[in-house]
């Protein structure tokens, strides 16, 4: 078996007195989907965020293919090849879809300009890939629906080749039929080798689509088990109970 | 119609009101048009006034300067242009200028010389003008002199000596109220650059129930005046502004015609020694004694100058 | 999971506001030892008392008005403007003073309801607004009497801006201590029994006791310093100055508002979530211009302190004065995002400024080094704030 | 189901700027019918240029300022401190001109590293910092030559604010505004050619012709009226101003920057999602600090033009200046609850303000009125953008 | 068959150019639960926030109980026992539950002042009801879990006896125990008489809970049918193409 790809070890963050994250540690590979679950403010959002950089770990290691990195801001994270689908999709509403994929991460001509023809081009091919009829790319976001602005921070993500990929409630306001294509999305990833750490609440996308579970409760890790190896109330179980459920084995990977 | 634009500082004291008044009448008289504007105390600004009365037209300026080094850029101009300038109240040295004026530090004088008369010796409070108002420190200058030697001698002791932002009332008033407060009261005399920050001294003085020691102002003020009338106000520095206006008009049209101006005299005791050619008015000191000078002359009228004044302590311009 | 520092949150103590008081407390000492004495005479406590009431009257509202999320840079010179009308009604047109306030009130409301309508109905942002109006009625207090000083020679109405005779006298401010005494006592107990009639829980009695002795223990304090504040002239001493009783009364309807009427819930809802507070049917167009109908209200009650201070109305009346009394409510802890402030906090954020400001003048500091320290002060408290707020992981 | 103005749209036209362009238009006719043919005269406009240069120069980069949802009213102040500093520097110290400018910069960078820090490094609101420098700053103003005027005799130094002979004289203005009308045009076909070999749609030629020739013929039409400005004792006429250059070059960089660079971007997204800008990686603090550095270059230049213009540096250099800017700013379309603004709206802001200005005095409207006409136009300008977003549906 | 409690008539509404809402009729029956469906930007929370008076109609018809209304203001529609949980919750997040419960409906004292006692005491019982552990009613709701934040939200609907209920995705952001105990709060105030509408993603929730369901695609009204006569591929049909389930009836009213 392969290093990890992300190996997240004793992690914890406080807000204030607030323990959002007690003591966490879970794994993830290439071509693997780990969903996290939890009740309301369990902490997976900001277990992610720390990975993906958005906040300082109080304490605990990450690894990165088995290397100890110590990922400080969203750009380290980016760097470290990790993509994040925020839930709040974090898009400047002011600018259009093309500023937006590119925000951070713009491409320079030779004299250190924007290079907007490139991008304009490279941007219509990314959002192609995902809806068709998504064409007024350049009007700022805040004009665009729900659906196309979630297209938006989705494409932000594909764009630059993540080996890890966060997604944070990706469906929470979609439409059947975007849920569907993420979900299309999702397993195409798979095939690439990247690894998937999916957050939602929606249980059959838990079933759909991930190998492997990591359930938390005030902050605390319940446990990590192999998706096929529970059942739906066993899951919930934990979630709402926290109690692990009882002759199933923890699992550090899915193979 | 020969067209003579006037620049104005400010507003703010109410006698600019009455030169600009005595100007337009005279410019009249003498079938020349008037024209003005107003920086709104900003230097910045006066200068582009100049520049727009002079795209309007006018053949001479009557200048009252804001900041007297500030203003040159559009003196000159106008002087490289044949536009004549009369600097008005206020010294603008420059060579070619006429120059018409009371004396900032003469009024200086006047104000602490009044108040001198009065109190030879004690505690002084200097209540100087603004802090961005160059004049401010013309006037003190005039007072130093006049106190310098009772101060070197230990007669004067000045306990207090402040600026006012924007020559405002209130902050004379709030300054004078921690300057009594520090001393204990023990004031003996207070020497006011204006009749504006005076209002302010005088209320904190009546607050502390300290009346009749002398406070100086100038501008003549209807509210000064009153004061004056009533006993508050030792001296208002009165610049007949219509005399002043009248003659500054006369002068520019002068000049305008390329005659000479009347009673004109060489003067160069400006800092950089410039000879300018001036014409000094003399400024008058109103004091109780003196009050009639002013109804006389038609500045006030008798019953606004005594307005609330008690018929028994009436002065006997009240009378 | 939240470990809360409970005796202060329960008792609902402000803690800000606590560190405020103590600054300002320490502030005092410092200024007296370094004035050899004189901060702290009952004689400059009068001064200061009274220099802050004008500031301080209005920073009461702005707080308001900055929960709310707007603003109203036009403060000085709507004060300005409403100033010289009223004077100049009372000198130059012969009105009595309760005629040409009555006018200056009015006209002070048409001014707000032009100003606040815009806001509130057109949506036009308030900073704009009065950023406009800063400019114009600036222009219009000049106007009103083309320039002049006009005096203000009535006597009774000079008293309403403190002065000479503006206390209230010894035997006055007594009852009025005594009586604010026995007010917060039973005030205090009314809600304790209240709150045991619901079944909630209460604090030991001695606590509530100690709490309420407090502000009790600083009015006759106050009180006592007043009275022994004798000016040489006079027979008796001054008690407690006019312009501060109507701070007072100011700041203390308007900590009512806040706390017990709907009115004052609703400003701070707005400030909270605008949108929210629409969608569950708060008439938020309406609060808005009774908001600034309120704002003129005090404007006018300072314009009026502040000339009968004076003795005069001047057309600089108030430049610049809309800076002091952000300051002041921004020093309280009012956040300018909205949302949350306190009445109390601009009181002891105009008492700083003015504290600082009085006591500089003591120690001669010349005017540049005044301002810098004040600008420099005005950021400490704030950087304060922040950091406080930090710590206390109350990030907006 | 939108159905968009296409063509404005696609050759991204600013309506609203236009719109400010045909009021600005507008204006100056009628104030040049109304003042007897004065207004429009190359002596006026090149007045009318000169003395915009200042407030424009530094409403440049309060766009910018805006735009990333922050404001500095410390603008006036601190151009007071730095033009004082200058022209004491040269004055009283005997610097030469370059080494008091340089060492203006390195006090203002020093200022805005102090006052952007709190603000970015600390999140104190950049309105209570600014607000405390408007004060500091201007005792700052004070303190350094004890407020004393201090002038500034350097010929060439006093030539960067226009006046006597701040001009660049007939031939450089016609070389500068033709390599203007080149560039631009240069600059449109090579865009053209960009696109279609992207192969992206590009409008018709005609179309893009046009709207390249109106910049071109307005600078053509300005190189022409400053060219036939003569002053009565010189020999040539004056040409372009000076003051009125260095504020187009400030203009066209920051344009640059807005549009062509990642700087700018990440201003504009800054305003539009802190938190977005923030999660996506960039530098924030970094930005905001460069942000603030920026305008303390702009500010410095400003003091310099202005005390050069002055021939003098006075501490009250500057007072009230915020205002105008931010003033400019607004009125040239800048919402102040951040993300949205144009330099270009800027400049006609600035320029609307001044003619506003500068047309009354022609017309002999006295100070009063005019204070109070234009803090109306502010509001009314405001009132309009207000009801166009309305309209266009663009609820912020 | 009695008047429907609620019914809407050729209901209009553009922003700008976008016709959000475009000629949908559609009405509540009391103890009915109308399922409202559609893709992101369908015009869904439109249509209900003209119901709530959050947004004045442009053009059509308002009936309640029969009788023609014209509710322009929020408080027209609580007058009518309309009551709302909006997508967005709507709480005022510095002030505290209490205030929140009661806001805008604040309960006076003869002396016009607020009744805090009173409002304080009330608020314990709703809460109660939906969630024993909910006892930190006095702290800002800012500082709230996701989940109290819903609960009052819910709990602002329930305390004023609404006739008519609108709820707005209640469920988007909660964990499945709050999920659940929404769906038993539903039924019963369908038990109790109360007429609902309830927008949601979720197609569990509508063959669950909803008696009717109605769906919208850009804007306009594609069908309105009952519950129990389709199936859940006919209903993702109409939500991603808008194609009319053939063969089914519509349905006026789900008796
Ligand atoms: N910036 C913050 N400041 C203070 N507390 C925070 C902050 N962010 C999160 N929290 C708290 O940390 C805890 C975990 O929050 P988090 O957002 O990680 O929950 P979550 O599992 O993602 O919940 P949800 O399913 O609602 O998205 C909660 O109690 C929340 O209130
Ligand atoms: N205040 C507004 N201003 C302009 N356009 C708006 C506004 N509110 C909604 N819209 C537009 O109206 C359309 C319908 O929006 P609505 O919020 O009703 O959709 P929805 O069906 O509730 O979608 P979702 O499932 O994402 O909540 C969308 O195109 C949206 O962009
Ligand atoms: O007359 C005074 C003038 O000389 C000064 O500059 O400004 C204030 C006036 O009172
Ligand atoms: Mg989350
Ligand atoms: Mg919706």
């Amino acid at each position: 078996m392969n290093a990890p790809l992300v190996e997240l070890r004793n992690i914890r963050k406080a807000f204030g007195g607030v323990k959002a994250v007690d003591d966490v540690s879970v794994n993830l590979y290439p071509g693997e989907v780990v969903a996290l679950l939890g009740h309301n403010g369990a902490g997976k959002s900001t277990l992610m965020k720390m990975l993906a950089g958005a906040y300082p770990i109080d304490s605990g290691d990450t690894l990165i293919a088995g290397e100890k990195v110590n990922i400080r801001t969203p750009s380290e994270a980016q760097a470290q090849g990790i993509e994040t689908i925020y839930q709040t999709l974090a898009l400047a509403d002011n600018l259009d879809s093309v500023a937006n994929l590119f925000l951070g991460r713009e491409k320079l001509t030779p004299w250190r300009t924007l290079d907007d023809h490139f991008m304009e081009g490279q941007a219509r091919k990314v959002f192609q890939r995902l809806n068709k009829n998504f064409t007024n790319i350049r009007v700022p976001v805040r004009r665009l629906s729900g659906g196309q602005r979630q297209v938006v921070a989705i494409s932000r993500a594909l764009y630059f080749n993540a080996r890890i990929l966060i997604m944070d409630e990706p469906c929470a306001a979609l439409g059947p039929e975007e849920t569907a294509m993420v979900g299309a999305l999702v397993k195409q990833l798979k095939a690439d080798g990247v690894g998937i750490f999916l957050i939602t609440h929606d249980m059959p996308d838990v079933f759909g689509l991930s190998d492997r579970l990591a359930v938390m409760k005030n902050g605390k890790l319940v446990g990590t088990y192999r998706t096929a190896d529970v059942t739906e109330d066993e899951v919930l179980g934990m979630i709402i109970a926290g109690k692990r459920p009882e002759g199933k084995a923890q699992a550090e990977h899915s193979a | 119609q020969t067209v003579v634009g006037v620049s104005w500082s400010n507003f703010q004291e109410e006698r600019w009101k009455t030169d600009e008044a005595a100007i337009k009448a005279q410019l009249e008289k003498l079938g020349a048009k008037y024209i003005s504007a107003d920086a709104g105390g900003s230097p910045e600004k006066q200068l582009g006034d100049i520049d727009g009365l002079m795209s309007k037209g006018a053949k001479a300026l009557i200048v009252l300067a804001m900041d007297k080094d500030a203003i040159l850029p559009a003196v000159n101009k106008a002087l490289k242009q044949k536009v004549p300038v009369v600097a008005y109240d206020r010294l603008i040295e420059a060579p070619g200028v006429f120059y018409i004026t009371f004396d900032n530090v003469e009024v200086g004088r006047m104000q602490a010389r009044a108040v001198y008369k009065v109190q030879p010796k004690g505690n002084y409070v200097m209540i100087k003008g603004s802090p961005t108002d160059p004049n401010a420190n013309f006037l003190r200058a005039g007072q130093q002199e006049v106190i310098d030697e009772a101060v070197k001698k230990g007669d004067i002791k000045i306990v207090g000596d402040e600026y006012t932002e924007g020559w405002k009332p209130e902050v004379a008033q709030k300054n004078m109220e921690q300057i009594l407060t520090k001393v204990g009261n023990k004031v003996d005399a207070v020497v006011a650059a204006n009749d504006g920050t005076a209002g302010g001294a005088v209320a904190a003085l009546t607050a502390k129930g300290i009346r009749g020691i002398p406070v100086s102002g100038q501008d003549a003020d209807f509210a000064a005046l009153n004061r004056v009338a009533l006993g508050t106000q030792t001296v208002t520095v009165w610049k007949d502004s219509r005399e002043l206006g009248r003659e500054a008009a006369s002068a520019a049209v002068a000049l305008v015609q390329g005659k000479p101006v009347e009673k004109a005299a060489e003067w160069s005791a400006g800092e950089k020694k410039i000879p300018l050619s001036s014409r000094l008015l003399t400024p008058v000191p109103i004091t109780r004694d003196n009050l009639d000078v002013v109804v006389k002359a038609g500045w006030i009228k008798k019953d606004e100058l005594c307005k609330g004044v008690p018929a028994d302590k009436a002065p006997a311009a009240c009378k | 999971m939240t470990s809360s520092p409970s005796l202060w949150r329960r008792t609902g103590v402000d803690l800000r506001l606590l560190l405020m008081g103590v600054l300002l407390v320490v502030m005092a000492v410092v200024f007296h030892v370094m004035s050899g004495g004189v901060f702290l005479s009952p004689e400059n406590l009068y001064n200061i008392a009274q220099q802050t009431a004008v500031v301080g009257i209005v920073s009461t509202v702005m707080v308001l008005i900055i929960v709310a999320r707007h603003i109203d840079l036009s403060v000085g010179s709507v004060m300005g403007f409403v100033g010289v009308l009223v004077a100049y009604l009372q000198y130059t047109s012969g009105w009595s003073w309760p005629a040409a306030s009555l006018a200056g009130l009015a006209v002070a409301l048409l001014v707000s309801l032009y100003q606040g309508g815009l806001t509130a109905v057109l949506g036009v942002p308030s900073f704009v607004v009065t950023l406009g109006g800063l400019m114009s009625f600036r222009g219009a207090a000049f106007l009103v009497a083309d320039g002049k000083t006009q005096p203000v020679n009535d006597e009774f109405f000079q008293r309403l801006g403190g002065g000479y005779d503006g206390g209230i006298g010894t035997t006055a401010s007594w009852v009025l201590a005594a009586v604010v005494g026995v007010v917060l006592f039973a005030r205090m107990l009314q809600k304790r029994r209240a709150r045991q009639r619901h079944e909630m829980p209460v604090e030991p009695l001695w606590i509530e006791l100690l709490l309420t002795a407090v502000p009790v223990v600083i009015v006759c304090a106050f009180a006592a310093a007043m009275n022994s504040y004798q000016i040489a002239s006079k027979t008796e001493p001054q008690g407690m100055p006019i312009p501060v009783l109507i701070w007072a009364a100011v700041a203390v309807t308007l900590s009512f508002i806040v706390h017990r009427t709907r009115f004052g819930r609703y400003v701070f809802a707005m400030g909270g979530n605008p949108d929210a507070a629409a969608l569950v049917g708060i008439p938020v167009k309406r609060v808005t211009l009774m908001l600034f109908a309120l704002l003129a209200v005090l404007v006018t009650i300072a314009a009026i302190v502040s000339i009968a201070r004076l003795n005069a109305g001047t057309n600089s009346l108030g430049t610049g004065m809309e800076l002091y009394v952000i300051a002041a409510a921004v020093i309280g802890g009012t956040a300018l995002a909205g949302g949350s402030g306190s009445i109390l906090g601009s009181v002891l954020g105009a008492l700083i400024m003015q504290s600082l400001d009085s006591g500089m003048l003591l120690l001669d500091v010349p005017i540049g080094k005044r301002m810098v320290i004040i600008g420099q002060v005005l950021i400490i408290a704030v950087v304060f704030d922040v950091l406080y707020r930090k710590r206390f992981g109350e990030t907006s």
